[in-house]
């Protein structure tokens, strides 16, 4: 079965909610402790969202520093699947392994709401089950969700198909280009602010269509 | 360092030097008090002791106002209606048992003068207070929620604190990954100058895993963790509610302090954690969270509700400000502490969870045998500093044995005239143009518009149990992903029905917040409450709140509910004005698969047939309309049949149960137009209203009668349903369908109004005014 | 037009979250020798000659920061 | 011990929300003659004297700001 890791920081919310979204594509998900000097044999990662070390100084700047983020940065350069969620995006991102950073939303207010995505790359390891242009919805709940980044670097994600998924029918936080996720160089690692995990089941989001990241994955894995 | 500083007032001092002077008047405590203090110790106090007393002694703390009334509750409260209560009033928060072997635990409770002092520090530390007095019984956080009253939407103030509250609200729960699930938004002249921020928390446990907060077992350790100790919110308790609100100066020289503390929700979300590794681990004998009262109140409590003694070494306290003298380190208010009573042989084992968690924990103290005399006085809490005995005194004094009044009590004058005011001869629409405006300004009006400028603030997806939330009438949480069981809450309160008859305002609370649980599918458990009021030296205050206590014992005891703890905040007003009485009345419900909630909004299925349970009065005391469209007060509110809400309630339990209800919204403040309107736009679809032949239509629009639903029903349920509702004595009236095509809600014969154009008038008020 | 700066701090004897933060993750990252760390805010106002001392002292004040709970401090730069 | 302060400022071409919000809310509230307001933060560490130039710098650099979107500049006070 296809492990997935699942990391928490002091400070982590969502980590029960990727745990259940885990198992319930089918995949078998294993606790990272940020402590942790290794991945205990995982064949992906999830970095959830929340509040890591109460997201002080700025949002994922302390937790790029955690021990296990050694571990997952060296792992995703040899191409381990890694997936950052809303505050695990803004870790991805102040580590490097993803362009950009994460700023005040536009409207300086923490946004939750359930929201439509556009699917543009479904080449990533988190996103092959979509199809391209597939409109979903999501809850995004944030207070520093507006990706910035200089215009070359933006001209050069959309060149390449890195965009992962935009914000229609709205822009939650002021985002440049409307850029709701993205996906790195070897479209192994992915970032994005909505929460795919808690979109899992109609009982207890606003779709099931979340589902798709986690299935996507396992896909991937099983391919290589 | 002055002089001042350094100087440490011990018990030795205190019998060498009877006739110091004491401030105990700056620190809210009255003459009588004063030697009645000094009566039980034999001598003076130490500065120490004297912080300690008028801390636990302050009406925040000790009730002295509210007691008499409040043991109301506790007569009416039958053993049958406490066949499902684990705990009750008196711990830090009731208990009630939901099956499946599962307890649920919850409480409201007020932050309201220090949310008017930082708008932002004042909300989130009260979420913080309100979570670890969920954490003390044992139980996980797993929702909150916050009831809120404001100044009129459009005064000045409103917009200094209404944003900050929210963004204090919010920012704490969404740290701490708590789902907001519910609360209210009340805007009425009466609050400006004085906010109402209540705030809810509900948690939830396995029952065997119950804690309360014992210090008992001669040689347990004292442990105190999470945060270090400052100077925050020093004698915060005391001017909370005193009337010197406001002045208060601690002792020992220091410069004015802010009686404000800053909350640091990750710190908090840490303690939750850690305490939860710690239960999980059974390391733990007794556990006291540290509130309003700090150390005072953690020590004092946990030593009497033990065997009695207590010895603390407050030299041993964390500090983070220098010099503190142990007077201020026993009143401090710092956040994100708890209190633990461990076994010795368990000490190394907490300590380890602590540091997993990187959480200060010191064992500041032990559990101490008292001889049968002392326990007899109400037992010892002996406190050293450095060696030096600061706090001799018995526990049971401090926490429960304060003062008690019987304050006077009068039906003020002028509730002859203001009940006599009725709003008959108030303009009323009548042609179809006055009618459609009428629901459009009602709409659009601040208590009636959406709430998401707010609830969009909130987290209330995280833990991924949230069935209903906002703008549900009750947020629902799934407790056990096993089985399906869950819990749903609402809160509710009229002020302006209870200032027209406190009495039965107060059972027209309990009746909506019961309403709210059950057109959700869940069946009321439990009750709570905080009580939000004027002066208590006031004597017609003191009316309202007596007459609102009884009522809502009453109600409970007519419901068959219990009230399982609440929550008293007095003095909330300006001059001699007080606030509206707002007894806030909280009901939680358990529904044994969540997956059969009803929602709020029709359309699940296409054509829907539109049912109005309950029968509809001319009853506009109080109403909306009134308020919104004459800025009239006066008359009766609706009448209140407790009855009728069960019977309501059984129904819809019944009609979620066999899947004859796809929605259900009840009818409340507002009446029948803005449940419709609230039901279509919610639900995203079209419906069309026929109003029952020979009524006066703006009554059927606009009263405001209890013990109503609208509920939607598939067709093929129809007759299923009605005959149910026949069968049982429950009135019920074809209203109208659902018409998803429509893409309007139309009051045939009257007006047809575009989803459109009702979604802005009902969207657009808030973020107009505080965006 | 003058620059003028603004720092705004938490009151020495409020307790400041964000500081502590920071001051404990030094270590963690192999930094020593760093006793205390407070963060506040830092703002820079273009402002017009015409606007007083008294002026920016109330715009610090009334707007910046929130005397509650901080202190500030004004500099004009150029 | 001296103290070191570390002004962290977005970057001139990145939008400063927090800072925009300031600049609007000031002519509402009376204030005019004020053309432009940026928001950053403000670091204030004790630090040992044996603590160099260069580590500060590290400091600033790798943790106190984010390079991608912010500036800093580092003072030493006393
Ligand atoms: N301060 C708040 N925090 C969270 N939810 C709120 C708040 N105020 C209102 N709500 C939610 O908005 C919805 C509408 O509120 P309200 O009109 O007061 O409900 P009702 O009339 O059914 O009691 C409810 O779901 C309520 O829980
Ligand atoms: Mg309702």
């Amino acid at each position: 079965m296809t492990k997935v890791g699942v990391i928490t920081f002091p400070g982590t919310l969502d980590d029960t909610d990727v745990v259940r979204a885990v198992s319930r594509a089918g995949a078998e998900p294993v606790n990272l402790w940020h402590g942790d000097h290794d991945l205990k044999g995982v064949d992906a990662v999830v970095v959830p969202g929340g509040f890591s070390y109460g997201d002080y100084l700025r949002c994922g700047a302390i937790a790029r520093f955690a021990p296990v983020m050694t571990e997952v940065i060296e792992a995703a350069g040899k191409g381990m699947p890694v997936l950052g969620i809303c505050n695990g995006f803004q870790i991805l991102c102040e580590s490097g392994l993803l362009p950009g950073a994460l700023v005040r939303n536009a409207g300086l207010h923490y946004v939750c709401k359930d929201q439509w995505l556009k699917v543009e790359n479904t080449s990533s390891a988190w996103s092959s089950r979509f199809e391209a242009g597939a409109e979903i919805l999501v809850p995004v709940k944030h207070g520093e969700g507006n990706y910035t980044a200089s215009q070359e670097t933006l001209d050069q994600l959309e060149a390449e198909g890195r965009v992962l998924a935009r914000y229609v029918s709205g822009n939650p936080n002021g985002a440049q280009r409307d850029i709701a996720g993205v996906v790195s160089e070897n479209g192994r690692v992915v970032g994005l602010m909505p929460h795919p995990e808690h979109a899992i089941d109609a009982l207890t989001g606003p779709s099931d269509d979340g589902l798709g990241m986690f299935l996507s994955l396992i896909d991937s894995v099983v391919k290589t | 360092m002055t002089a001042v500083d350094s100087y440490v007032d011990t018990v030795d001092n205190a019998v060498a030097t009877p006739d110091q002077d004491q401030p105990y008047k700056a620190l809210g405590l009255k003459d009588d008090e004063y030697a009645r203090i000094k009566e039980i110790l034999g001598r003076r106090p130490t500065d120490a002791e004297l912080a300690m007393y008028s801390v636990m002694w302050s009406e925040h703390c000790s009730y002295k106002s509210s007691k008499v009334h409040l043991r109301y509750f506790g007569e009416t409260t039958t053993d049958e209606m406490k066949s499902k209560m684990l705990a009750g009033i008196g711990e830090n928060a009731g208990v009630v048992d939901i099956g499946d072997g599962w307890a649920v635990t919850f409480k409201v409770e007020s932050h309201n003068h220090p949310s008017y002092v930082e708008p932002h520090q004042g909300a989130a530390t009260g979420v913080g207070g309100i979570v670890r007095d969920i954490m003390a019984m044992g139980a996980r956080p797993i929702a909150v929620g916050d009831p809120l009253r404001f100044g009129p939407a459009d005064a000045e103030d409103t917009k200094r604190v209404l944003p900050g509250v929210v963004s204090g609200i919010g920012h704490y729960g969404n740290c701490l990954g708590l789902p907001n699930i519910g609360g209210e938004v009340v805007f009425d002249e009466t609050y400006l100058g004085n906010p109402l921020v209540n705030a809810l928390c509900v948690g939830a446990m396995r029952v065997e895993d119950l804690h309360l907060a014992h210090a008992s077992g001669t040689g347990n350790k004292v442990i105190l963790f999470g945060a270090t100790t400052g100077l925050d919110g020093i004698g915060g308790v005391s001017v909370l509610a005193s009337e010197s609100f406001g002045d208060a100066e601690s002792g020992g020289g220091r410069k004015k302090l802010p009686a404000v503390q800053v909350g640091d929700p990750f710190a908090e979300k840490v303690l939750i954690e850690c305490c939860l590794d710690l239960f999980k681990a059974d390391l733990v004998t007794g556990i006291q969270d540290l509130g309003g009262a700090g150390l005072s109140c953690a020590t004092s409590e946990l030593a009497s509700a033990g065997d009695g003694g207590m010895r603390v070494w407050l030299e041993q306290v964390p500090l983070r400000a220098k010099n503190m003298t142990p007077a201020e380190i026993l009143s401090s208010e710092s956040q994100e502490r708890m209190c633990a009573v461990v076994t010795p042989e368990k000490v190394d084992a907490f300590m380890a969870v602590c540091a997993k968690w990187d959480v200060t924990a010191t064992v500041i103290g032990e559990v101490i045998d008292v001889t049968e005399e002392e326990a007899a006085n109400g037992g010892r809490l002996w406190i050293t500093w450095h060696g030096n005995t600061v706090v001799d005194v018995p526990p049971r004094t401090v926490a429960h044995e304060g003062p008690v009044y019987n304050r006077p009590i009068e039906r003020p004058s002028t509730q002859d005239a203001l009940v006599a005011n009725v709003p008959d001869a108030l303009k009323r629409p009548v042609s179809a143009d006055e009618l459609r405006a009428t629901i459009l300004q009602l709409l659009a009006s601040p208590n009636l518009c959406s709430r998401a400028w707010v609830t969009d603030q909130y987290d209330r997806y995280v833990r991924g149990n949230t069935v209903s939330s906002q703008p549900n009438d009750s947020g629902t949480v799934r407790v056990d992903e096993e089985t399906g069981r869950g819990v749903a809450i609402s809160t509710d309160c009229n002020g302006r029905y209870v200032r027209l008859d406190p009495y039965n305002g107060a059972k027209l609370a309990l009746a909506e917040s019961y309403r709210n649980v059950s057109v959700g599918g869940a069946v009321p458990l439990a009750v709570t409450n905080c009580m939000n009021f004027g002066s208590p030296e006031d004597p017609g205050v003191m009316w309202q709140f007596s007459q609102a206590v009884r009522g809502l014992a009453d109600g409970c005891a007519e419901l068959g509910i219990p009230v399982t703890g609440g929550n008293v905040s007095f003095y909330n007003q300006t001059g001699d004005v007080a606030i509206l009485p707002t007894p806030v009345v909280g009901v939680l419900g358990v529904i044994d698969d969540v997956a059969r909630r009803i929602p709020t909004g029709f359309g699940a299925e296409a054509g829907e047939t539109l049912i109005l349970l309950g029968e509809t009065r001319e009853e506009l005391g109080g109403s909306e309309w009134a308020h919104v469209v004459h800025g009239h007060l006066g008359g009766r509110p609706p009448a209140v049949d407790l009855q009728a809400e069960r019977l309501l309630g059984e129904i819809l339990v019944a009609g979620s149960r066999d899947g004859m209800v796809t929605a259900a919204h009840d009818l409340s403040e507002g009446g029948l137009a803005q449940a419709v309107v609230e039901a279509a736009l919610i639900g995203q679809t079209g419906a069309r209203i026929f109003l029952p032949e020979g009524t006066d239509p703006f009554v059927t629009l606009f009263s405001e009668s209890t013990a109503r639903a609208l509920v939607a029903v598939p067709r093929s349920e129809e007759q299923r349903f009605t005959d149910m509702c026949t069968a049982r004595g429950q009135a019920w009236t074809r209203i109208g369908v659902v018409d998803p095509e429509l893409g309007a809600v139309e009051f045939q014969g009257i007006t047809s109004i575009p989803l459109d154009e009702l979604r802005t008038a009902w969207e657009g008020t808030l973020p107009a005014l505080f965006d | 037009m003058a620059r003028v700066i603004v720092d705004v701090m938490p009151k020495q004897e409020i307790l400041d979250p964000q500081g502590q933060a920071v001051a404990k993750a030094l270590p963690r990252l192999g930094f020593s020798g760093i006793s205390d760390v407070r963060q506040g805010k830092h703002f820079e106002l273009e402002v017009d000659d015409l606007v007083d001392d008294a002026t920016l002292e109330k715009i610090a004040s009334s707007l910046l920061s929130n005397p509650v709970i901080e202190d500030f401090v004004i500099r004009r730069v150029s």
